[in-house]
């Protein structure tokens, strides 16, 4: 088992945000959890990185208990995260910010500069370029790149396809399909159902802070009672 | 973790709370002392006495402590006064005049001061007197300078509560003036405070300095603001103006790092008539130690070489086996305030404001400073400080004076009714 | 043809060496419902954002009802009637709903500069703002503090404080995004209600094709600042320069 | 019940004072009035902090125009305090509007950091104007003339009389600055803490209504400065020092920052404190500062916001 | 107006100005990476000067080695203050910030009274840069030629420590995006407080070097040097070591040349010019747009 999240309890200054929340990932395995805005899929992942500690409940990775561990610590045991802003490192250039990740991680393996760039072609005629002054799309490629530089076992992405269009958005399903075949298990969050489907294996589906729903996506994709009553298709 | 915090952050509400309820329990159950002052000698004599005791010149509140301490020790040792304890308490009165009223009030309506003694600042000083007026308790101004606290507030304006026992800003300007007419110098220049005392003082520098030797010239002034710790520029001034003569009333540490930085920029060798008229205060001198240049003028409101008699030796002996320290001028102040009290008081046979200000009045008295008379005008205390030059000496660490000129109080302080020109020096 | 709402000439805007907004000329009619839609970096926030006065254009002019409001600060724009919801959740946390509501309300009725008052005595007002709330169905909620509400009401919130600008022109950004099927049709059967009573002509900015497409008169399609479609919902679904772009083959022709 | 906590508590508190203007003894009237007083400037500061959440460094330099304002109209044109009153607030309110109008471009820490650079000019200026303000000895001689009204003539000379004085200013203070919260403008101002932007798209020019509550705290502090000098019968340059305004942050704070009775509590605390602190021990600074430490580390509500169960 | 005076006039800006720089670039450090406004930096060059004094008393009277000593002293101090009492406040507004700082401060003045007296010290000289050097016939301490050389040096080293090194590419990811840094391994609180400590060292230093130039160490010395301080680092832009130096220079040399030229001259034009800066570019010389 790569990730187990069981009965956590995630606090936001007063709210409760997410209540009881259990979820797995295995190794070499593609999760989406699923859900509308607010529901708390951000916070789930948020949680499992160690940004957001939650109050109880058990996280483990790898079969360590890391539940409360902080995200420098997760970093080095091979957790890597896109945030859905992305947060590039504006003062940094592309080159650099890509770097910074590698170095901070200390771990080596199949990513690298060379190996990114490859990936995403973007990212190697911005090198020298600062990371304020990059487009949206650069900035989420970079934000991939740098995620993979760590050379983790486990990235987790937070709303990978929102705000592409329909035609970059199957790029994206093949660049994470690359990323799994190379042996980094993957957990999404994300609303669009229609990238899910093409790249996960599997889904959870949250509303209000809960689990509601757990099965494959092709039975989710399937089940229109359960997309009426939970997601925003 | 997170439980953790709750509880010491409970613990530490809780314990302020109870702090704070026995603290503002203590405030409001003690007596306010309103009907403590009675017509008759009775009980002990109690004064409040406040002085700078935060920020960069706390140093002076330590001084004033010393000498207002020792005057209370021996004069309890002795019997006390008119056979009383005499109780000093002291407060910061930091250099804002709103906290130097609220100790006043404080002394008086809740503690029940018999007297008020101390205050460093002239602003304070000056917005104190109404308040004296109002508590009908003596004040004594032990370093405060401004002479428009004698001439206006008690003399013009008729607040007979207020006594001033240290030199005023005559001893600074008008005495410097006397001393300066002498010397061959015809071109004068000052870096002094960018408040009223260093104005006050550099015109009656100016003009008594003119009347005395028509001809001299003021070539250049450069205002230094409160705290300034870089007086480069101001040296530079000076020194562009190649005056003969330069005057300065920078005092405390700021007179320190002006003469460190004057040194360094070589002023003292092109300028040879230098003069400093809080340059004999003890901080001054000791802080500079050998950094003090030779030959130039200082003076002060004692200095505790002066006058070489049994009285002043013996006082200085007494201080530094007390306290390990020269007594500096406000400590010598603070020490005869309470000594005036005494004798002012033991003369009225009575506490009572109005008959303690009644022998206040023209008081003379024997202090470490010499013969002090309190004019009747103006509640200004007559003594003479000396004018000297300093010079090292074997026994002393630091610089003291050497060639001494005495100006008498009386030819350089302003008369009453210190208005027109006949009030003022050279008479 | 009704008449022209808004009018853009020869609008440019650049930060960097990314061209937001390149040379748009447009003309928006009253009571035709428009849809900006566009991929991410297209330039649609900015060109709302320079509509709204929160940005200023490098050169180019805007007309509001022929009134020339390039320079113009936000304010005065909302007071002669044009406004705007966000993308994120953009309300006033710590107040209440009605409060919330409230606020713009007041502002539109012009009596914000009461100094000394009574709120309790705006009644006019008050009853206003109680119409709005149950319209967009938060009567329930008039009292509860606006963080506290869950995301979807937020959202619905959103697009009420909006609207109780009484804006003659309104620039949705999603205005639906994140919100639960109920809400959602609560919101556009909202939207479809005011524009069809010409009370409100509706500007979205949406990702939703869904939506676009079903509520639309008229559908802009914006790439790299530039417009590259522009017409009904079947001109634009048909026109193969934005099938290449932005559509690809998601949306059955 | 809890509804009418606060009436109660404003009951007991006025009740109370009115006591201590009766029966109290003349340093506990003294020392009431500077904490009404303080309450005056600080209530009229949180207008802009705790309501607006513009944090200024610069308010001391409104105290200082009422107070300046004041003296300089008693001394040198008509010997009638509440006509002094009435110019200070209206100097104040002038010199408000004219620094408001800079410094309302800006927000959060340059704003805080223009309204120092602007009110340590105003403690300058007031410094060095030695002919108008008498430089660092300030105005001194400011008597309570009698306020003549017409035939009546009521006296103010006495502590207990003014005291009175400052209590009815101090009602009508917290009347004012109740009712501007409770109105539309005061709405509009809580809008801009919360949310500035979507203000801006409520239809309201931020600047204008930054700028109002601006001139308004300043005109309350220009009333607490006339009233110190009235008090303290002088004025001098440090009451526009920068370490002046620090005190009805401070005094805010201490009370707690979003709440109405807050300003009010925190002044009373500050000062009482300082005064209690004082009578033990000459390291006043070094309680009050462990004090405060305690009060950002584990009361952050301030007190009011403790005593009525908000935390923050 | 002679050459002598010019230069010298010049000099003593300069000098001026480099002091200012010694005590802003800890306070600008700290609030570029930590976003907080340090009231009690002037408290650390307070302490600086205090613990250096104390240093060199105890070890025989070498200023050097009281410059490298008691500087570290004040570190722990930093340690302290971040570690146990900042570190709870970096989520909280401006003005919680503020009056946390503000009460250190007061905390140390009074702390410095009770353990060294309130009293001002009189300072040791340093060997080796204790004389003038002639200047055109007018005298120039040695002491302000090495401040005017080491302020530069301090510059050029935190620059290429911020822009050249691997920790100071961690400084600009961890300033700029705290919680990301986080999510790819730094360890933000850890690297905060060495921050943190690191300004107080230089707040420190300055304070340290301020002595044998000031001549005299005083309880509240701290308070003066804040507030220019923060001019500087306003005019600079706030968080900018760069428009820190360059507004040091601006500073030292406008006070300088005004106190010599404009006999009027005050901070009263310090303030103005500070407020026009703000009003012209809020984010000062080389601060980031806002």
């Amino acid at each position: 088992m790569m990730l187990q999240v069981e009965g956590i309890n995630t606090y936001y200054r007063k709210s409760h945000i997410l209540q009881d929340v259990s979820f797995s990932v295995e190794a070499g395995e593609v999760v989406a959890l699923l859900g509308r805005n607010g529901v708390g899929k951000t916070t789930s992942l948020r949680s499992v990185m160690g940004l957001t500690a939650p109050r109880n409940g058990s996280i483990r990775f790898q079969d360590r208990e890391v539940a409360g561990q902080a995200p420098y610590v997760m970093a080095k045991a091979g957790m890597a995260y896109m945030p859905d802003d992305l947060k590039i490192f504006p003062d940094l250039t592309c080159e650099e910010n890509l770097e910074i990740a590698r170095r901070l991680s200390g771990r080596d393996g199949y990513w690298n500069q060379g190996r990114v760039e490859e990936l995403f072609p973007v990212l190697g005629d911005r090198r020298k370029q600062l990371g304020i002054l990059l487009s949206g799309g650069e900035k989420k490629m970079l934000g991939m790149g740098r995620a993979l530089m760590a050379n983790p076992d486990m990235i987790l992405l937070d709303e990978p396809s929102e705000g592409l269009a329909p035609l970059v958005v199957d790029h994206l399903a093949a660049v994470i399909e690359a990323i799994r075949d190379k042996g980094i298990t993957l957990l999404l969050a994300d609303q669009n159902l229609k990238f899910c489907r093409r790249v996960c294996g599997r889904g959870y589906i949250l509303e209000k802070g809960r689990v509601v729903h757990a099965d494959t996506i092709a039975a989710i994709w399937d089940d229109e009672a359960v997309i009426k009553q939970y997601l925003a298709l | 973790m997170g439980n953790n915090g709750w509880t010491r952050r409970r613990f530490i509400q809780a314990g302020l709370l109870t702090t704070g309820a026995a603290a503002l329990g203590v405030g409001v159950t003690r007596p306010t002392g309103l009907w403590a002052a009675t017509p008759k000698i009775k009980g002990p004599i109690k004064v409040g006495y406040q002085a700078i005791m935060s920020g960069t010149l706390a140093g002076y509140g330590e001084f004033h402590k010393m000498g207002v301490t020792l005057a209370m020790e021996e004069i309890n040792a002795g019997g006390g006064i008119a056979g009383n304890k005499l109780e000093v308490e002291f407060r910061d009165s930091t250099l804002k005049a709103p906290e130097a009223i609220q100790n006043a009030r404080y002394f008086v309506d809740s503690w029940g001061a018999d007297f008020l003694g101390g205050v460093d600042s002239s602003g304070q000083a000056l917005a104190l007197a109404p308040v004296m007026a109002e508590l009908d308790r003596i004040l004594i101004v032990t370093h405060a300078a401004t002479e428009k606290l004698t001439e206006e507030q008690v003399f013009k304006n008729g607040i007979k509560q207020i006594f001033r026992i240290c030199t005023p800003t005559y001893q600074d300007g008008n005495a410097a003036a006397f001393v300066a007419k002498d010397l061959p110098a015809a071109t004068w220049a000052t870096i002094s405070p960018k408040y009223e005392y260093g104005y006050t003082c550099w015109d009656m520098f100016k003009n008594t300095l003119t009347k005395l030797k028509p001809g001299v010239s003021f070539t250049a002034e450069s205002w230094a603001p409160f705290g300034t710790t870089d007086f480069r520029s101001h040296i530079n001034t000076i020194l562009d103006a190649k005056p003969e003569g330069l005057y300065s009333t920078e005092w405390a540490g700021e007179l320190i790092t002006m003469v460190r930085q004057a040194g360094q920029a070589g002023l003292f060798k092109s300028i040879k008539h230098v003069m400093f008229p809080v340059g004999a205060a003890m901080d001054v001198l000791e802080g500079l130690g050998a950094d003090m240049p030779d030959n130039v003028w200082i003076s002060g409101r004692y200095f505790f070489l002066y006058p070489n008699n049994s009285t002043n030796n013996d006082w200085v002996q007494r201080f530094r086996k007390r306290w390990n320290h020269y007594p500096a001028y406000v400590s010598e102040t603070g020490y005869s305030a309470m000594f005036a009290l005494k004798k002012a008081v033991e003369a009225a046979g009575s506490k009572e404001t109005k008959a303690v200000i009644q022998a206040l009045e023209g008081m003379t008295m024997d202090s470490p400073a010499g013969q002090r008379v309190f004019r009747k005008e103006d509640h200004q205390a007559m003594y003479d400080v000396p004018w000297g030059l300093t010079v090292a000496s074997d026994k002393y660490p630091f610089k003291i004076m050497g060639k001494q000129i005495l100006v008498p109080a009386k030819e350089c302080f302003n008369r009453p009714p210190f208005e027109g020109e006949g009030t003022r020096p050279p008479f | 043809m009704s008449r022209e709402i808004l009018k853009i000439v020869s609008l440019n805007k650049a930060f960097g060496r990314v061209q937001a907004a390149a040379d748009i000329n447009l003309s928006l009619q009253e009571g035709v419902l428009t849809s900006i839609i566009g991929p991410n970096g297209a330039g649609k926030s900015t060109l709302i954002n320079i509509l709204s006065g929160s940005i200023p254009p490098d050169s180019g002019r805007i007309y509001f009802l022929g009134t020339d409001i390039t320079r113009l600060p936000v304010h005065r724009r909302v007071k002669l009637g044009l406004c705007r919801s966000f993308q994120l959740v953009n309300i006033f946390p710590e107040l209440t709903v009605f409060e919330n509501i409230l606020l713009p309300a007041l502002a539109a009725a012009d009596r914000t500069r009461h100094l000394l008052r009574a709120i309790r005595r705006e009644t006019a007002v008050r009853a206003q703002v109680a119409q709005l709330l149950e319209r967009i169905g938060l009567q329930h909620a008039a009292d509860t503090v606006a963080s506290a509400l869950s995301h979807g009401d937020q959202r619905v919130l959103e697009v009420g404080v909006a609207l109780a600008a009484k804006p003659k022109l309104l620039f949705l950004d999603e205005p639906t995004a994140g919100m639960n099927p109920v809400e959602r049709v609560r919101v556009l059967e909202n939207i479809r209600e005011l524009s069809h009573s010409k009370q409100t002509t509706f500007v979205l900015v949406e990702h939703d094709m869904d939506i676009v497409f079903s509520l639309s008169d008229r559908v802009i399609v914006l790439h790299h600042g530039e417009v590259i479609g522009d017409g009904t919902t079947d001109a634009v679904k048909n026109d193969p320069r934005v099938r290449e772009v932005y559509l690809g083959q998601e949306v059955p022709a | 019940m809890k509804r009418y906590a606060p009436i109660l508590f404003a009951g007991i508190a006025l009740a109370a004072l009115v006591l201590i203007g009766l029966i109290g003894g003349r340093f506990l009237i003294y020392l009431t009035s500077r904490v009404m007083i303080l309450s005056i400037f600080a209530m009229g500061y949180n207008i802009l902090f705790g309501r607006t959440g513009l944090l200024s460094f610069g308010h001391a330099a409104f105290y200082a125009g009422g107070a300046y304002g004041l003296g300089l109209f008693m001394l040198h044109v008509l010997p009638h305090p509440l006509l002094g009153i009435v110019v200070g607030v209206a100097c104040a309110a002038l010199l408000a509007v004219v620094i408001g109008f800079f410094c309302v471009r800006h927000t959060e820490i340059y704003f805080a950091m223009l309204t120092l650079a602007f009110g340590m000019m105003v403690f300058s200026l007031i410094w060095n104007l030695r002919d108008i303000t008498g430089g660092d000895d300030g105005l001194v001689g400011i008597i309570r003339t009698p306020i003549a009204l017409g035939p009546l003539s009521i006296p103010i000379i006495k502590p207990q009389s003014y005291y009175f004085l400052i209590l009815a200013l101090l009602l009508l203070s917290v009347f004012l600055i109740y009712r501007i919260r409770h109105s539309p403008f005061g709405l509009v101002l809580a809008g801009i803490r919360e949310n500035e932007k979507r203000v801006a798209f409520a239809g309201v020019s931020l600047k204008n209504y930054r700028l109002g509550a601006f001139v308004l705290s300043g005109a309350f502090a220009g009333l607490a400065g006339a009233l110190g000098t009235l008090l303290e019968s002088s004025t001098s340059p440090f009451s526009a020092h920068w370490s002046h305004s620090a005190e009805p942050i401070l005094v805010t704070l201490i009370g707690g920052l979003q709440t109405f009775a807050g300003p009010m509590v925190g002044s009373a605390v500050f000062i009482v404190l300082r005064e209690v602190i004082e009578r033990f021990t000459h390291n006043w600074m070094l309680w009050f500062s462990i004090i405060l430490l305690v009060i950002i580390m584990g009361f952050r509500g301030g007190i009011v916001g403790i005593l009525s169960g908000r935390r923050k | 107006m002679n050459l002598e005076s010019l230069v010298h006039v010049c000099l003593a800006g300069l000098s001026t100005g480099m002091f200012i720089w010694l005590v802003a670039s800890g306070l600008t450090l700290i609030f570029g990476v930590l976003g907080v406004l340090n009231f009690a930096h002037g408290s650390f060059y307070m302490l600086g000067a205090y613990c250096a004094f104390t240093a060199l008393k105890l070890m025989g009277g070498n200023f050097w080695l009281g410059l490298l000593v008691g500087p570290l002293v004040v570190c722990a101090v930093g340690f302290v203050i971040e570690r146990f009492f900042l570190r709870h406040v970096y989520g909280l507004e401006l003005p919680y910030q503020l009056l946390l700082t503000f009460a250190f401060v007061l905390l140390f003045d009074n702390l410095v009274k009770i353990i060294w007296g309130a009293g001002s010290i009189g300072s040791p000289s340093v060997p080796g840069l204790s004389g003038s050097v002639n200047i055109l016939g007018r005298f120039f301490p040695v002491y302000n030629l090495f401040i005017i050389v080491v302020g530069p040096l301090v510059a050029l080293g935190l620059w290429a420590l911020i822009e050249k090194t691997w920790y100071g590419r961690i400084i600009r990811a961890a300033s700029t995006e705290r919680e990301m840094a986080a999510a790819i391994g730094v360890r933000v609180p850890a690297l905060f407080t060495g921050v943190f400590v690191f300004g107080t060292w230089l707040g420190a230093v300055g304070g340290a070097l301020a002595v044998p130039y000031i001549g005299l160490l005083t309880p509240g010395m701290g308070e003066a040097i804040i507030i220019e301080a923060f001019v500087v680092a306003v005019i600079g832009g706030l968080g900018s070591l760069k428009g820190a130096f360059l507004g040091a220079l601006v500073i030292g040399l406008l006070s300088s040349f005004g106190t010599r030229f404009l006999p009027a001259f005050d901070m009263f034009l310090t303030f103005i010019l500070m407020a026009a800066v703000l009003l012209w570019r809020p984010q000062g010389f080389f601060g980031k747009a806002v």
